[in-house]
């Protein structure tokens, strides 16, 4: 079979969507957008949940507080992105390299994955301190997208 | 102050490219050359070709069909902007094939193809069907 | 009483990148495969269990469009997607829905034709829209942030890893379905490939692929009558984790529900040392790292030794406890078809029709699923009836 | 060897056309601690849950993840049937009945408002030969109804008669959908149920652990599916596999004949009547004296991927009021284009 006998047709799919960011995701973002403030769910049993969810799923109880956590926070794992990737959602490609991490904000249980400012995998470590840098409050959407990236504290 | 529910926007916007087998690159290369196969067993034939009958069989070759048929059924699609959708059954085939008519037509109605002129291989080369002449 | 469930017959497609077949052609390839080995047809069949990522090819309800290449005629027609695992859960369900009595024979089918989308963005929308998805790096960038918990825990080498690769894809050259079967490959050329996410390298990682895998369940008699000898199901167990992506801390380092479901398959049916009790194991192994940090989850070493484990020559195909002698998730991967390969690679190990990969006289194959937030399916397959 | 699980808990979300107040974890989790509350369980006690949502309509690969943590399965087993609810119930119900699991979780969720119904119908069209032409269900659905005998006063009178049945939808007069505007000829907009959000969960188990728990309980008592060919390969004014199906569910749950109570789902009103008239129905007026769908059914406001797994509940709950005369009945689910797939399961009194 030559090249020029298969047949392959483009389509382009476009789905839109409207989530509802609910109950939890709202509170967060609000006070995250008003107040700075990083709002984890902690349980009857103590674990710190970000991102803030109705269960936690290490003991099956409903959460039941807000609890502070961050802004700082340290490397729960980190890697260095060098292939060219787009994202879905802008249909744009992100500029390689990146550094990417599981980020653990100071006082939580979980990580959350984020951005790192650093392209040497070398400097990075397990527990390294990061701190958040913030996009310019006028280009704030309401998510977390709204932190640009998380810059290592190489003391 | 009850907090306010934050809606995101957003969408899913993914590139496919799919790739056609054997008999259906007949029948999509075939309408833009104005041609109409159907894939078969030797004794039935299908429309639109496809690999595979119903119930399982294999329909390994293709064979051109006169591109005349009749309605099924039609309906002026109101909420899609009016476009005119509509079942058509092909003379001497099996199965039926969704495509566009120029205007409601009563089932039975038999119907011709319309094409559109040096068009790259795929459904829309086959531009409508409409009242045959 | 519940009934004795085996795999009798499987097919899979070569996996590569196919240009001449479409996706109804691509399933009938392995689904013919399997029936045909067994002088059956799409009649002899009672059910069907169909497993795929919808987005990955971007068709909704793809199974009720797939109906006629499978002849459905008025039967049963199942549909799951549980992500990476879909494959080995599609087996779970036939193995509870058959033993149950509720179908006999039950033909289940994985497959994904990954080249007809970009997978490295449809494997986005797998992340959380509100939380996640703005943030995502794609299958690889995630993966490899997790890769640095597991390789700071444990003190694996690259070179450990590129060990792995090796094995995967030399064993890949006696399995005729392998995609990448490389008879020459060495560790150096592993250390030397393209970096995509530190520390995990090109031949670091699976590659994507076209496929389709197809495996046939039956019960009690009839499984007898159809397999000369049937790869009875003695567990399918599965485990879940946390919601979100970032939830479990130490990630691969400590698998979570693959210790869970390991706990519990083996207890299940009846393994208390590994090396001992399995002949053969079909891990879902997405990367070199991960393949290591399973062989701890598994006990199939002490913790923190899955690169002495890959070192000591036991998952080698000559050793005592052969890890994926099909070249496994790194030599072919088609993520809708790669957990029931999984299975069917275990149940062709169990009923000696493995071919050039055959590791001789098995009696016990293990089978994982990996998928998801990083769940687990994880399946044990015996001569023995259970 | 019959089907043979309990349902002991019930728990159902007030569904509505748009819930901005919570995202798919949340109404999920309402549905779950209703039904667990209802059990009188703890969410630790669940050893597995299957769950039911289709990844278009939640605009997520595998959607099952944003459930398996408030549905009890971390650590535990989930699996997602990406089709209709009755069918993660029949899965559960085989590992009960296998007496691998006692107790689970049945979850189906849906919300129809976060996504745009037209492009998610598309999607399931024939990618190579029709989905160009850019159709959804509704343009399938009018082609149907000019096929079938069926008048515009008899659909309009089972879309009122399910909207008087329904807690939730406001009332509609017959005259009013029959005046609402024309979607794909002849249908009316009105004769198509609404975008709805919501979810269903169900706890079910074995007959000791029912009986540990003395909730008034319901017994699975069989279940069948039946799947046709794709939609462009049926005559559009047939039943297609209802009759088979139902069949099926009889013989599997031992039942001589079709029980009084059927709670139908439908989402044209001229399927309603289609897929009565295959039950032995001849008419709305089998819709209007609630003999086919007491509380509306799909119709009377219930999420597509929900509405099989409601219909369930909906048994359930009567069963256990005692309410259903001969202590039967038969709850039917449907998925793929036209109906392509036909679910039913059966439901009696466990007495």
């Amino acid at each position: 079979m030559s090249e020029d006998e298969f047949l392959r047709l483009p389509q382009q799919v476009t789905l839109e969507y409207r989530f509802a960011a609910g109950k939890y995701a709202s509170h967060f973002f609000t006070t995250l957008k008003n107040e700075g403030r990083l709002l984890a769910r902690r349980c009857p049993s103590g674990h710190v949940l970000l991102p803030p969810r109705p269960v936690c799923g290490l003991c099956n109880l409903e959460t039941s507080e807000w609890v502070e956590v961050g802004p700082n926070a340290s490397l729960g794992g980190f890697t260095v992105v060098y292939i060219p990737f787009t994202d879905p959602m802008t249909g744009e490609g992100r500029p390689v390299p990146y550094g990417f991490g599981l980020i653990r904000f100071d006082g939580c249980d979980t990580n959350v994955y984020h951005l790192i400012d650093e392209t040497d995998p070398l400097k990075l470590r397990i527990g390294l301190p990061v701190e958040p840098v913030w996009r310019d409050q006028a280009d704030r959407t309401g998510s977390f997208a709204d932190i640009r990236h998380f810059k290592p504290i190489y003391t | 102050m009850t907090e306010p529910q934050l809606i995101f926007d957003q969408k899913i916007d993914l590139p496919y490219t799919y790739t056609i087998g054997k008999v259906q690159r007949t029948f999509l290369r075939g309408l833009a050359e104005g041609k109409l196969f159907a894939s078969t067993d030797g004794a039935r034939k299908f429309i639109p070709a496809r690999p595979f009958a119903p119930d399982g069989s294999r329909l390994p070759e293709t064979v051109e069909v006169e591109a005349r048929g009749t309605v099924v059924a039609s309906t002026r699609a109101g909420h899609l902007g009016g476009k005119v959708f509509a079942l058509i059954s092909i003379a001497g085939c099996d199965g039926a094939m969704l495509h566009l008519l120029e205007e409601p037509l009563e089932p039975g109605t038999p119907v011709e193809a319309v094409w559109e002129p040096d068009a790259e291989p795929g459904i829309l080369a086959l531009r409508a069907f409409r009242r045959a002449s | 009483m519940a009934r004795a469930v085996a795999a009798v017959a499987t097919g899979q497609t070569d996996y590569a990148i196919r240009k001449d077949v479409g996706i109804p052609e691509l399933i009938r390839e392995a689904i013919d495969r399997c029936l045909d080995s067994r002088d059956l047809t799409l009649k002899d069949v009672d059910a069907f269990i169909l497993g795929n990522m919808e987005m990955f090819e971007g068709i909704n309800m793809v199974e009720h469009w797939l109906a006629d290449a499978i002849g459905i005629g008025g039967k049963p027609l199942w549909k799951l997607n549980n992500g990476g695992t879909v494959g080995s859960s599609t087996a779970a369900a036939a193995y509870y829905l058959a033993s149950a009595g509720f179908h006999n024979r039950i033909l289940c089918v994985g497959f994904e034709k990954q080249s007809e989308g970009s997978p490295q963005s449809s494997i986005t929308t797998v992340a959380d829209p509100i939380w996640e998805r703005s943030i995502m790096a794609g299958a690889i960038g995630n993966f490899a942030a997790m890769t640095s918990v597991y390789v700071n825990e444990s003190g694996v080498t690259p070179e450990q890893a590129a060990k792995v690769a090796v094995k995967a894809r030399r064993n890949a050259c006696k399995n005729p379905h392998a995609q990448l079967k490389m008879p020459d490959i060495t560790v150096e050329q592993v250390l030397e490939s393209k970096m995509l996410a530190y520390p995990v390298r090109m031949l670091d990682f699976c590659p994507s692929s076209d496929g389709a895998c197809a495996v046939l369940f039956s019960t009690e008699d009839d499984a007898k009558s159809l397999s000369p000898n049937p790869a009875w199901v003695h567990a399918a167990v599965t485990a879940h984790d946390q919601q979100y992506m970032g939830d479990s801390p130490k990630r691969l380092a400590e698998m979570r529900s693959l210790i869970e479901a390991r706990k519990r398959g083996y207890a299940y049916a009846g393994i208390e040392d590994p090396i001992r009790d399995i002949d053969v194991a079909e891990i879902y192994e997405p990367a070199t790292y991960a393949e290591l940090a399973m062989y701890e989850c598994l006990a199939f070493c002490e913790k923190g030794g899955g690169g002495r484990h890959i070192d000591s020559g036991i998952p080698e195909m000559d050793g005592a406890l052969p890890v994926n002698p099909s070249g496994g998730v790194l030599s072919a991967n088609a993520v809708g078809a790669t957990a029931l390969a999984r299975v069917a690679e275990a149940a062709m190990q169990v009923m000696g029709e493995a071919g050039e990969h055959q590791i001789p006289n098995v009696k016990t194959a293990l089978a994982t699923g990996y998928g998801g937030n990083a769940w687990t399916d994880l399946l044990v397959l015996r001569a023995e009836k259970p | 060897m019959p089907l043979d699980a309990f349902i002991v808990g019930i728990g159902e979300t007030r569904h509505a056309p748009q819930r901005d107040d919570v995202n798919t974890t949340e109404i999920a989790w309402e549905a779950v601690r209703a039904a667990i509350e209802d059990a009188g369980v703890e969410l630790n006690e669940i050893e597995a849950a299957i769950t039911a949502s289709q990844d278009f309509w939640e605009g997520r690969t595998i959607s099952s993840m944003a459930v398996n943590e408030i549905a009890g399965a971390t650590f535990k087993a989930e699996s997602k049937t990406a089709s209709d609810g009755t069918l993660a119930l029949v899965y559960a119900a085989t590992r009960i009945a296998v007496g691998f699991d006692t107790l689970m979780i049945v979850l189906a969720h849906c919300k129809e408002s976060q996504a745009d119904a037209h492009t998610v119908e598309m999607s399931a069209f024939d990618p190579y030969v029709q989905r160009l032409l850019d159709p959804d269900e509704t343009v399938l659905a009018g082609m149907q109804a000019q096929l079938l005998d069926i008048s515009l006063d008899d659909r309009a009178r089972v879309v009122a008669a399910a909207r008087r049945r329904s807690p939730i939808l406001e009332p509609l007069d017959a005259a009013s959908v029959a005046s609402s505007p024309e979607t794909s000829a002849p249908l009316r907009q009105l004769e198509r149920a609404p975008l709805m959000d919501g979810a269903v969960a169900l706890v079910i188990c074995n007959a000791a652990h029912a009986k540990r728990l003395g909730r008034p309980a319901v017994r699975v008592a069989g279940a069948s599916t039946a799947t046709d060919s794709y939609w462009s390969d049926r005559d559009l004014r047939s039943a297609g596999t209802v009759q088979p199906a139902v069949a099926a569910a009889l013989a599997d749950a031992g039942w001589a004949d079709l029980p009084d109570r059927v709670e139908l789902s439908a989402p044209y009103a001229h399927q309603a009547l289609l897929w009565g008239r295959a039950l032995g129905a001849s008419g709305p007026a089998a819709f209007e004296d609630g003999g086919l769908c007491a509380t509306g059914g799909w119709l009377g406001g219930r999420p597509g991927v929900v509405t099989g797994l409601s219909a369930v509940a909906q048994c359930a709950r009567e069963l256990r009021e005692g309410s259903v005369a001969d202590g039967r009945a038969i709850a039917h689910g449907t998925t793929g284009l036209l109906g392509q797939s036909h679910h039913f399961v059966c439901v009696e009194a466990a007495g």
